[in-house]
């Protein structure tokens, strides 16, 4: 018998395959194509304090291998999640993390407040990828010192596991790890989207509304790994692991690079399907290598 | 629904347009004008989106729908040679189509390039309901003009231009059409599907004539189901302006609620 | 008439398309495809003071619109490089660029000091992606600091012009790229390789015998544009623009973000024509745009 | 050099090994035993590098060369659905080839699984230098066997070896191949090409058995030309040991050069 469940720390999913953020709204779009229940958690899209109209299109762009976003975190705002999108959640016997944003401290400390007391929520995830106004605009993940405050303040705030999205456009991820860890996150998810941009040779200007956008997709599934890989070895809490996953076999390689649990985005625009498929390939890959859960090949490529 | 569609049909049409036949006889009981089928070109990375398309027609009684599409880049080129008997990763339909009004009123299409389409779809559905029709068609050249008439009823009325007047009118499909208002043409109803600029000209337009106007805008999409919000547009509604997704929300909707 | 000239500051070369270094080795097994005198530059492999004999294998991998490799640096060492590779390169009419390397600021040094007074060497490249064994193996390119005294010193050491080639895998490249203006770089080349990884799902085990390795071609392309047109607005020095070209639509990508020259690496293993053909298709665009040459393009996608 | 050759046949001859005829004339001319082509599997980014193959035959008179591939991934899926009259763009011939010794000594080939297809190249060369050839060929069960007796001389003597013993003898063509020496067989030479695990073991063996005996490697290329560097395999010349590109260098070495 296997045994599919993923053990992160104080949260236990049935499976280990969750929704990325922002790749699956808030889960009404894909309750048509396939059952919500059977996902390892649905990770709802990056939410804020007050609703936000997001970027300018376009706001997207197919890069080889993969696509560029600049959605500026479009969503309806804290108010409007409590009162309609979780209650239509509550129809499905899915588990709910919820994903937020924030331009100062205070933003993020009012959602995890706020969050916290809600029937229905499993965990927070914190989107380090925002600009902190308070400090120029330079992004919350970036550096050691502000991902220490923040997380600090949010672990005060509520009681809900806490995971921690990490930004892949950083010069030592490991040390932004271990800052999270410190400072009180439960679980780490990364990769975020790594930065980039697209031209338009004919008209000579960024191509997107917002000149840069997140690249994600198969493209950076290398960075994301070896990001990973290093996390892995960096702190002593479960990885949610994310960048590119298609198939079965990229998401063995992030079991095997030291994630306890994977998430998948872009490939859910391409096959909506991504997410089964990946559980009932894990099930099977567990099943043919005689393995009884995915424990056992959690960190495997660190060995020597 | 997500469905494995069979190619009965791919022909060249223009030098650069095509015809594909899918059979899919749930999808083809269910898609209304308007709507789109969100296509995986091959299963591979490259290209790594899906392609989105019009439904160019439905036919529940033979399970089939049409697509004409025009080669663009490399998606559509390797759709090109897509052959019979293969099969389409199609998601569709997608999208909420055009809703004409009831009752016996004119409806005028206005079409540029392949943005023909979905209005031959819509046309034959509004020639069911015993309206009548007028389809002003433009393209650049005669060589990029698509045979409509093949794809038409004979009820319809086609008032062809080219921009370089090798074929019709010599000028732009709006032109065309602003011209026929001229001459008298009072429609009911307008629909119009073609570049950005064409119906953004075509909107401002009705900011005086003010037609009940339909546009099916085109956006760059991912999910193509409304989840991502990749495709969004600005949209007016009543006093408030904000995004919404072209795949789900539209691709079509009414002239004064997109800001340009 | 169109002018194909790169003015790169200090070094004028006859065209703006050169070979990236590390895929063109020191150019002798390409010179039988295709005429190395139509290259805007050579840019030579990496050279390091000393014979180096690189990673173990496997050194390659393919993903996702690209690879990782892990070659280590091989090379064959200054010494045999000025007797036996820059003779024979005298042969070709070509524009010769030396990409050094090394473990210390010394080696930097010396490299420069020795190439510094051939002829036939047009300028040198210093290749700031390796590990600095004075600082633990931080590598030279992730630090301003590191950056400033190393360039400085160099800088002190040779009269050729120099280009420093900046690292991706930072957290804020114009600051890295201020830091190289400032003490003294004439030039700027972008970018290197970003640090990724693939996991061999049959051994578990990483599959270079490096672990990891530098990933290059298309699908780290919208990553390098970016950089380069941050860096663009960050500097007053030129920039030459790399990473995942394989096309002429990319190519002027980075020139309408900012570069006055490009570098093409991993797309001659798929097409050992690509230079010239980026080359002949340049020309025929400043034709059809009626443009004089690429200075009018550069740096157009900044316009607003 | 690097051509766009003519597919003049593509034919399954196992249930996942395909025989490829490619025509070029200056190709065939230029080829000797033990190089290979790096061929593009098509114009897009997947798959991105090209694909090394062996050139398991060449016909200068007919400006053909035999390509014979075992499906294993996702490239050489893309290449089995190649048709007749299409083209692919390959580089070659490249690398160094088999160096047989003059004279009319006899020669071992081993062969493992689709290894065997620069040994059915070599093998014509050697019948024609009036050789007696030997072939040791091994599969891991029958339906894996190529039907090697189609592409060879009839003076070849070739004897066959299953892993599953569901064909010919059972077990290792290495194994196979042992026992003919100890049956005395006395080669003047030895060719392999195979599984690395296999080429390992043979070459260890020979630190004993002392043949000249040359193996055909295989690592991941990315140029094919000796740019690069990444294919590069640990070789020992004389005292010294380093990294030499197996496709200029190699792919063909001696046994005593590996360093494993
Ligand atoms: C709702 C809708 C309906 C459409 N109906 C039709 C149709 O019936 N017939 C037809 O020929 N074309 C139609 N299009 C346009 C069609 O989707 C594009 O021509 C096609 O995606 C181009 O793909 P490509 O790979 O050939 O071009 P490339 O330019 O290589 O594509 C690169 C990327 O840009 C996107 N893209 C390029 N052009 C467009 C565009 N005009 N709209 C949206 N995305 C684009 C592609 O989907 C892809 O992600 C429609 C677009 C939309 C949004
Ligand atoms: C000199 C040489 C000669 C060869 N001759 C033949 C031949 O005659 N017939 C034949 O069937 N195969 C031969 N191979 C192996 C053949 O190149 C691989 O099977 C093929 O590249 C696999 O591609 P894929 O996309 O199907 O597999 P994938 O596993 O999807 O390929 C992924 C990547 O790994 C590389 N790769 C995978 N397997 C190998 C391998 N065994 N050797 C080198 N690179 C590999 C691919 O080239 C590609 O870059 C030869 C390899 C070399 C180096
Ligand atoms: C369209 C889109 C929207 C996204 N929105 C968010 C978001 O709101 N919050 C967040 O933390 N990550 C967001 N992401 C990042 C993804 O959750 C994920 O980290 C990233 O895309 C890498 O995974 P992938 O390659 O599987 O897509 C978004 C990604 C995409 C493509
Ligand atoms: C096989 C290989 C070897 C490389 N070796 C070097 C090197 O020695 N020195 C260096 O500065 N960059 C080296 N690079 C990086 C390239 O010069 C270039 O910066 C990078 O590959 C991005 O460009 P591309 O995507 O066009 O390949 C190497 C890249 C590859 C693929
Ligand atoms: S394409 Fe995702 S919301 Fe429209
Ligand atoms: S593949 Fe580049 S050196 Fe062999």
């Amino acid at each position: 018998m296997v045994n599919m469940e993923a053990n992160l720390g104080p949260l236990k999913l049935k499976n280990p395959v969750l929704t990325a953020s922002g790749t699956f709204g808030f889960g009404e779009e894909y309750s048509s194509l396939l059952e919500l229940e059977k996902l390892g958690a649905l990770v709802v899209k990056g939410l804020t304090l007050k609703p936000r109209q997001g970027n300018p299109a376009p706001r997207i762009v197919e890069t080889p291998a993969g696509m560029l976003n600049a959605i500026g975190l479009q969503n309806p705002g804290l108010e409007f999640f409590l009162s309609k999108e979780l209650p239509r959640l509550k129809n499905y016997q899915v588990s709910v993390i919820v994903n937020v944003a924030g331009d100062t401290e205070n933003d993020y400390v009012t959602l995890a407040r706020e969050l916290s007391g809600e029937e229905g929520i499993l965990a927070l995830e914190l989107n380090l990828s925002c600009p902190n106004v308070k400090k120029g605009g330079i992004l919350f993940g970036t550096s050691a010192q502000t991902i220490d405050r923040l997380v600090r303040k949010v672990r005060q705030a509520c009681n809900l596991p806490l995971i921690v999205k990490l930004s892949p456009n950083v010069t030592d991820i490991a040390e932004l790890a271990r800052a999270a860890e410190n400072s009180g996150a439960d679980i780490l998810s990364l990769v975020n989207t790594l930065r980039g941009m697209v031209i338009d040779i004919t008209t000579r200007r960024p191509f997107l509304g917002n000149i840069t956008g997140g690249l994600s997709g198969p493209a950076i599934r290398p960075v994301a790994v070896r990001m990973v890989y290093e996390v892995y070895r960096a702190v002593n809490i479960p990885i949610i692991g994310m960048g590119g996953i298609v198939s079965v076999e990229d998401a063995l390689q992030f079991f095997m690079a030291g994630a306890s649990a994977v998430a998948v985005g872009t490939a859910n625009f391409i096959d909506p399907y991504t997410i089964p498929r990946l559980i009932s390939g894990l099930h099977s890959y567990l099943e043919s290598e005689n393995l009884s859960s995915m424990e056992e090949i959690i960190g495997l490529a660190h060995m020597v | 629904m997500l469905s494995r569609a069979r190619v009965t049909e791919i022909t060249e049409i223009t030098s650069n347009h095509y015809y594909l036949l899918l059979e899919d006889p749930q999808m083809a009981r269910e898609s209304i004008p308007g709507q789109f089928l969100h296509i995986r070109i091959r299963e591979s990375l490259a290209p790594f989106l899906r392609r989105p398309f019009s439904i160019a027609g439905a036919s529940p009684g033979e399970g089939t729908l049409k697509i004409i599409f025009r080669v663009a880049g490399e998606g559509t080129r390797i759709l090109s040679s897509v052959r019979q008997g293969e099969y389409l990763d199609c998601l569709g339909p997608l999208g909420s189509g055009f809703k004409p009004l009831k009752g016996p009123v004119f409806s005028a299409l206005v079409a540029g390039g392949v943005g023909v389409a979905p209005l031959l779809f819509l046309a034959r559905t509004l020639v069911q309901e015993q309206k009548k029709v007028f389809l002003f068609y433009g393209a650049s050249s005669l060589g990029e003009l698509i045979p409509v008439r093949r794809f038409l009823p004979g009820e319809i009325e086609i008032h062809l231009a080219t921009e370089d007047g090798s074929g019709g009118f010599r000028g732009l499909a709006t032109a065309l059409f602003e011209e026929a208002l001229r001459n008298g043409l009072k429609p009911g109803e307008i629909f119009a599907c073609g570049p950005r600029p064409m119906l953004q000209a075509l909107a401002e337009k009705n900011r005086e004539w003010d037609y009940p106007m339909q546009l099916s805008l085109e956006e760059r999409m991912a999910c193509g189901i409304g989840a991502c919000q990749g495709c969004a547009v600005k949209i007016r509604k009543g006093e408030e302006t904000g995004y919404r997704p072209v795949c789900r929300n539209g691709p079509v909707f009414y002239s004064h609620e997109v800001v340009w």
